[in-house]
């Protein structure tokens, strides 16, 4: 019975500690009108997180540039950790909108994550801007007036590649990535404009997500001996691949040509299996402008590590927010007059300057770029001015 | 002589190269104790078990009243009227003893699948179950918890739930194992009443209560069948004395 | 497929069962001897290659980073032992599994919080960074095969503990009959305090050995506890003979069907499971 | 005859409605409380079905989450896309049809016990995971959505608007409601009788007649139809599904709940689901590393708690031993 009774004084004291600090905390947060909210929603535990890690880190550098203010109201974030789960999409979303009453709400990185706030945030008032997720229907058939992208569309990231492998004089190319979105709908676009060109997918390789036993599917590529190989990979899986290809033996005899996510964020992992890869994206290390080189010195400067894509977008997340504001004279209550604003905006950014389309998607250029030294440095400029397509957008 | 109620013929069981019981034919009349004695190992259990379904048999038949019943599943041997003890006092500790009673009756009363019945509405069962515990004189202790009864109470639990089921033929492991000889007494007499009723195959080594109650007796041994006769032909069967009874003296 | 393709593929297959079998092999063993269901297993491996990418960096050797962080692995399992799950033996085994949820937990906050959460790589030594001509493009890297050989080592070194040694006697006893061995006069809390070090050891050194083929991402773990599950419970719960048959069959088996049979290559190793599990429901090697 | 089991239930019950019933009136004006206790409320309808099965049937499963995802998943393929259906009529569709899966599925688990049991069902869930998530007409790893929310009339009385964040509210708490009695009902039956015994000594219970594997069945059957149904109210929520409904991991969440609560009470699953999920949103909020804390907690709740929070309760209010 002792015993009994102790466990109960222990584990009391616990759980009313913690409800004490919800309540708090819930009440804080919502006495100030003045400050303008943005609600910041990435994965910063899970697979996802040091993507997540980036673009707030992105986002932060662009706010303290202006101080955390913009026409004269603080900017103050609320952040929040989606885990990289579609299933708590939703519910994150709406302690954004309605708890927390975000303006902005900025995220995420999950594609899945993507579509489940897209479809809470369509009837609210909130703005959503999205410094990641790539599904092409964000800005395609799901696209909304208050859905915003500071990143790129997964077509406009692979679109490019096509052309410039058939350019290289490559017929017969064989195409791999996890089985999602993502990966599928980049390797679709690849093979749009490579098949356009005449060239030939001979293979398409779908690997279970988030499989990363890379072995059988590159013996497989041996075996049928093509031209080169286009992949989509990203993070942990990048990395792997990446150093598999390398170690098999297959890198240098059939070169691999990839969506830039390959070698984004990546390249420090990979080490030398990285070295000389080709991948199209809409950043390069090394865009030789004063704004980039601003941009990664500071970021240098301030997170003790180098930028990188995933910071870019959330730098520009964070600029747009700050341009928005300003273009309305820090009136944004009036939603309409903001979002009209919006969509005239120029934002400067690290990767060059660009509008958004009519289904508010950047339209921007796309580097060819290779990996040399760890760096991701430009090539060419693959295409300029790209626009996504926006299909089964109605705006 | 009254009537067969349950036959086993030419049974065996194998595991695996092991012949736990070897063309191992019985019968079994109603209304008698059939004792089976034998040393351990002798496959006593194993005919037990094949006899109540526990085990399926590697060849042979158990014939019920007549009709072959042999493939049936193990439940069906309880449904059938083939009530079986065991040999470890297998019980629901958590439940009261009147409980007990209450889950072996409902399967032959009916019920369970009424899903939104309380279960003490149904007074057929609560009946059926008070009067096994009755016949067993537990009926003071029908309240309590299973768990908190003595070892010899359980015992006696243990066979008011076969009685609860009500079955024809009762099949008893060792209803004594672990007793002393009061509590032994309590259980004799039992089955002594409890003989005019039922067929009762009786697996004991209490050879003093053996005697006492069985009408047969069969002796077994390595799995095999030895002799089957009366108590006092088999006390003075020289065959038994040489190979089982004399020379094992920790029996008796 | 000619010949020479479906023998890469097969070696492909041998290689990535051996890795398999290694780290389910730890938790195997601690299930059979203690009868509990380590969810933490793979919080072990995943903690196991963050230890030797933060020794390799410190101190430049891969050979000392896998000295020190197996002894690290040791002195965790020991205190998760003697401090956590000694107290719940007398409980329900789901208690014991609750506690392990727990661990993977703080096992994933504590690798967040110091290693960050940008992929992580480790270099392959370069005493093993040579590599083995197989086909006129496919070549087999050195290091891969040095994996393949410490799995072997170490199932040897299993089967030689289990089989020809006194503590293997009180394992083998302990699985069997707890009772028993208490009635030897061995100490049982002794015995499984030593098993489930052995086990954490076991699951750390997969992910030490196995880091610089891998990448280094949080999560890294839970991805490989499922498949540890499908080999372990195809080899019979408990079996390490078992687990080294079972590793072997499900690395062929996913290798092939990710070639062959690509559309429901995502689900073959749980098709695999089931189809054993419904012909022989306690796996292929229960004692 | 009072369903409930002790003191501590009633006493939990009455309150816990209670201040369930007014809660909207004080949050009228903040929908995320609203919304998030509904999830919570979702989430303890599931974790209270898996409880009946582990905790009164003793079936223990890691593939329950399977059924949760198949309850969203049906609604979303069978219901047509730009209509509006009625939430009743699709509930019985949900449910039949997930009853009918989970016979199926029933009957191929159930021939094993134990671990093994544990592990066919997981393994039976990837599967079904891998399926939905490699599938191209049901959204892959992107789900689907709903567009148009059923509505909820009865003979043409139209009481609930499912576009009303209070009135779901209402719906999921006469749904947990339900639920819970339900349940009680089940236990206190006859069938309960035979499930009790069952769970406690499976070969007793067959040497007594008992068909053990009809009885499991039809615990599975309900059990499984009851997380439909939960999965379904959590589909209609948010208006879209995933396969990442039925990933492992809310399997294992979900006995995690089940565990914490105290397995076997049924109404532990409400205190399980609540204390993980407050846990889990007071900790996500105050720290990034919220994980490390809410490993500690639930460690030190197994080590001091012995049969979990309803356990605790029941000590408190001071009930008898064991009744």
């Amino acid at each position: 019975m002792n015993n009994k009774n102790k466990s109960c004084l222990t584990t009391i004291p616990v759980f009313i500690a913690t409800f004490l600090i919800a309540f708090s905390t819930s009440v804080l947060a919502e006495n100030k009108p003045e400050p303008i909210k943005v609600g910041v929603m990435l994965p910063f535990s899970g697979v996802y997180a040091g993507l997540g890690d980036s673009i707030r880190n992105g986002l932060k550098l662009a706010l303290q540039e202006k101080g955390y203010k913009a026409s004269g109201r603080l900017i103050q974030l609320v952040e929040v950790d989606t885990e990289a789960k579609p299933a708590r999409a939703s519910e994150l979303t709406l302690g954004l909108v309605d708890n927390d009453k975000s303006d902005f709400v900025i995220g995420p990185v999950h594609s899945g994550v993507a579509m489940g706030m897209i479809n809470t945030i369509r009837n609210k008032d909130s703005i959503m801007i999205i410094p990641n997720a790539g599904a092409n229907a964000a800005t395609g058939a799901f696209c909304q007036p208050n859905v915003f992208r500071t990143s790129f569309s997964s077509w406009q990231t692979a679109y490019p590649m096509g052309k410039e492998a058939a350019n290289m004089g490559y017929k017969k190319i064989v195409t791999l990535s996890w089985n999602y979105g993502f990966g599928k709908e980049s390797l679709a676009a690849f093979e749009e404009s490579f098949v356009a060109a005449g060239g030939e997918v001979v293979k398409k390789i779908l690997v279970p997500f988030p499989k990363t036993e890379f072995q059988p599917y590159l013996t497989q590529i041996a075996s049928i001996k093509p031209d080169a190989v286009f992949v989509f990979f990203a993070g942990g899986g990048a990395v792997k691949f990446v150093k598999d290809y390398d170690t098999m033996g297959l890198k240098g005899k059939i070169p691999l040509l990839g969506s830039g996510f390959l070698t984004e964020g990546t390249t420090a992992a990979q080490g030398k299996a990285a070295e000389g890869l080709l991948t199209t994206l809409h950043y390069a290390d090394t865009i030789d402008s004063s704004k980039n080189k601003k941009f990664r010195a500071d970021y240098k400067a301030k997170f003790n590590k180098s930028a990188d894509l995933f910071a870019v977008q959330g730098y520009d997340a964070g600029q747009l927010i700050i341009q928005a504001v300003e273009a309305v004279k820090g009136n944004i209550e009036d939603k309409a007059a903001l979002i009209y604003q919006m969509e005239l905006l120029e934002i400067d950014s690290p990767r060059g300057k660009f509008r958004f389309s009519k289904a508010h998607n950047p339209i921007q250029s796309i580097y060819l770029r290779k990996v040399v030294n760890g760096l991701n440095t430009v090539v060419k400029e693959s295409v300029t001015n790209l626009e996504d397509p926006a299909r089964g957008c109605k705006l | 002589m009254s009537n067969i109620v349950l036959e086993a013929e030419n049974l065996c069981k194998f595991w695996g190269g092991l012949k736990a019981l070897d063309e191992f034919s019985i019968k079994f009349y109603d209304k008698q104790i059939h004792s089976i004695v034998g040393p351990n190992g002798a496959g006593k259990s194993t005919l037990l078990n094949l006899l109540s379904g526990a085990y399926q048999a590697t060849h042979g038949v158990i014939i019920y009243n007549g009709k072959p019943i042999t493939s049936a599943k193990s439940y069906e041997f309880c449904r059938s009227g083939i009530g079986r003890s065991f040999q470890k006092t297998n019980i629901f500790h958590t439940q009261t003893c009147l409980e007990n009673c209450c889950i072996a009756a409902q399967q032959q009363i009916g019920g369970s699948f009424k899903f939104f019945q309380n279960r003490n509405q149904n007074k057929f069962i609560i009946k059926a179950a008070l009067s096994a515990l009755e016949k067993v004189g537990l009926t003071e202790r029908a309240k309590t918890k299973a768990s908190q009864i003595s070892y010899g109470e359980q015992r006696q639990l243990e066979i008011a739930m076969v009685l609860a089921t009500n079955p024809k033929v009762i099949l008893l492991d060792e209803p004594m194992a672990g007793m002393g000889h009061e509590e032994s007494q309590t259980i004799v007499k039992l089955l002594m009443t409890l003989k005019s009723q039922y067929c009762i195959v009786l697996v004991e080594h209490d050879m003093e209560a053996v005697f006492e109650l069985s009408d047969l007796m069969t002796v077994m041994v390595d799995g095999q069948h030895l002799i089957t006769d009366s108590v006092d032909n088999i006390r003075s069967n020289p065959l038994v004395q040489d190979a089982y009874l004399g020379n094992d003296d920790e029996v008796f | 497929m000619d010949t020479y393709f479906f023998l890469v593929q097969l070696l492909n297959g041998v290689q990535y069962g051996l890795l398999l079998f290694l780290i389910a092999s730890g938790l195997t063993l601690i299930f059979g001897v203690m009868g509990i269901l380590n969810l933490a297993h793979g919080s072990m491996y995943m903690i196991g290659a963050y230890l030797a990418y933060y020794f390799t960096a410190l101190t430049d050797s891969f050979a000392i980073a896998v000295i020190i962080s197996s002894l690290i692995a040791l002195v965790i399992g020991l205190l998760i032992e003697r401090f956590l799950i000694s107290h719940l033996y007398k409980r329900d085994h789901l208690d014991q599994v609750l506690l392990t949820v727990g661990l993977i937990f703080i096992f994933n906050a504590v690798q967040s919080f110091v290693w960050g959460n940008d992929p992580l790589g480790v270099e392959v030594p370069s005493a093993l960074s040579g590599s083995i001509q197989l086909t006129e493009l496919l070549e087999y890297s050195d290091y891969r095969l040095f994996i393949s050989l410490i799995c072997i080592c170490v199932a040897v070194a299993m089967y030689y503990i289990i089989n020809r040694t006194k503590l293997g006697m009180l394992i083998r006893a302990g699985e069997s009959d707890r009772a028993m061995v208490e009635n030897l006069g061995v100490d049982i809390s002794k015995l499984f305090t030593i098993v489930f070090a052995i086990g954490v050891v076991l699951a750390a050194l997969a992910g030490i050995i196995s880091a610089p083929i891998v990448s280094l991402v949080p999560g890294m773990g839970e991805h490989v506890l499922i498949s540890c599950f499908v080999v372990v419970v195809i080899g019979g719960l408990g079996s390490i003979k078992g687990a080294f048959v079972a590793a072997l069959l499900v690395g062929i088996v996913d290798t092939f069907a990710s070639v062959l049979i690509p559309e429901i290559s995502s689900m073959s190793i749980y098709l695999l499971m089931s189809l054993i599990l419904l012909i022989k429901p306690q796996g292929l090697f229960k004692s | 005859m009072s369903i409930f089991t002790n003191k501590s239930e009633k006493l939990f019950i009455f309150f816990f409605f209670a201040i369930g019933l007014v809660i909207p009136l004080f949050l009228a004006d903040n929908v995320f409380y609203i919304n998030k206790i509904s999830s919570m409320i979702i989430i303890a309808i599931f974790v209270m079905s898996l409880d009946y099965l582990v905790g009164r049937s003793g079936l223990i499963t890691l593939g329950h989450a399977m059924f949760y995802g198949i309850g969203g998943y049906i609604f979303t393929i069978i219901a047509p896309e730009y209509e509006t259906v009625n939430f009743w009529i699709y509930t019985f569709y949900v449910m039949s049809i997930s009853a009918f899966v989970a016979l199926i599925v029933g009957f191929i688990v159930l021939r094993t016990s134990g671990i093994y049991m544990i592990m066919i069902t997981l393994a039976l869930s990837q599967m079904c995971f891998y399926y939905f998530a490699d599938s191209v007409d049901y959204g892959g790893f992107d789900g689907l959505f709903i567009y148009i929310k059923p509505e909820t009339s009865i003979f043409g009385f139209n009481f609930l608007d499912l576009n009303n964040e209070s009135h779901f509210y209402y719906l999921c708490l006469l749904s947990l409601f339900n639920c819970f009695v339900f349940f009680k009902v089940l236990m206190k039956s006859s069938f309960g009788r035979v499930i009790d015994a069952l769970k406690e000594n499976p070969e007793r219970a067959t040497a007594l007649g008992y068909n053990i594997f009809h009885f499991r069945l039809i615990a599975y059957v309900i059990a499984s139809s009851l997380a439909a149904y939960a999965g379904y109210l959590f589909a209609l929520q948010y208006g879209f599904v995933n396969p990442s409904m039925m990933s492992w991991e809310v399997s294992a969440t979900a006995l995690v709940m089940a565990l914490l609560g105290g397995l076997g009470s049924i109404y532990g699953a409400i205190l399980g689901a609540f204390a993980y999920e407050g846990l889990h949103y007071v900790l996500e909020h105050v720290t990034q590393y919220w994980m490390f804390f809410m490993g500690c907690l639930i460690i030190l709740m197994v080590l001091t708690l012995k049969n979990g929070l309803s356990g605790l309760l029941s000590n408190l209010v001071g009930d008898k031993e064991n009744e």
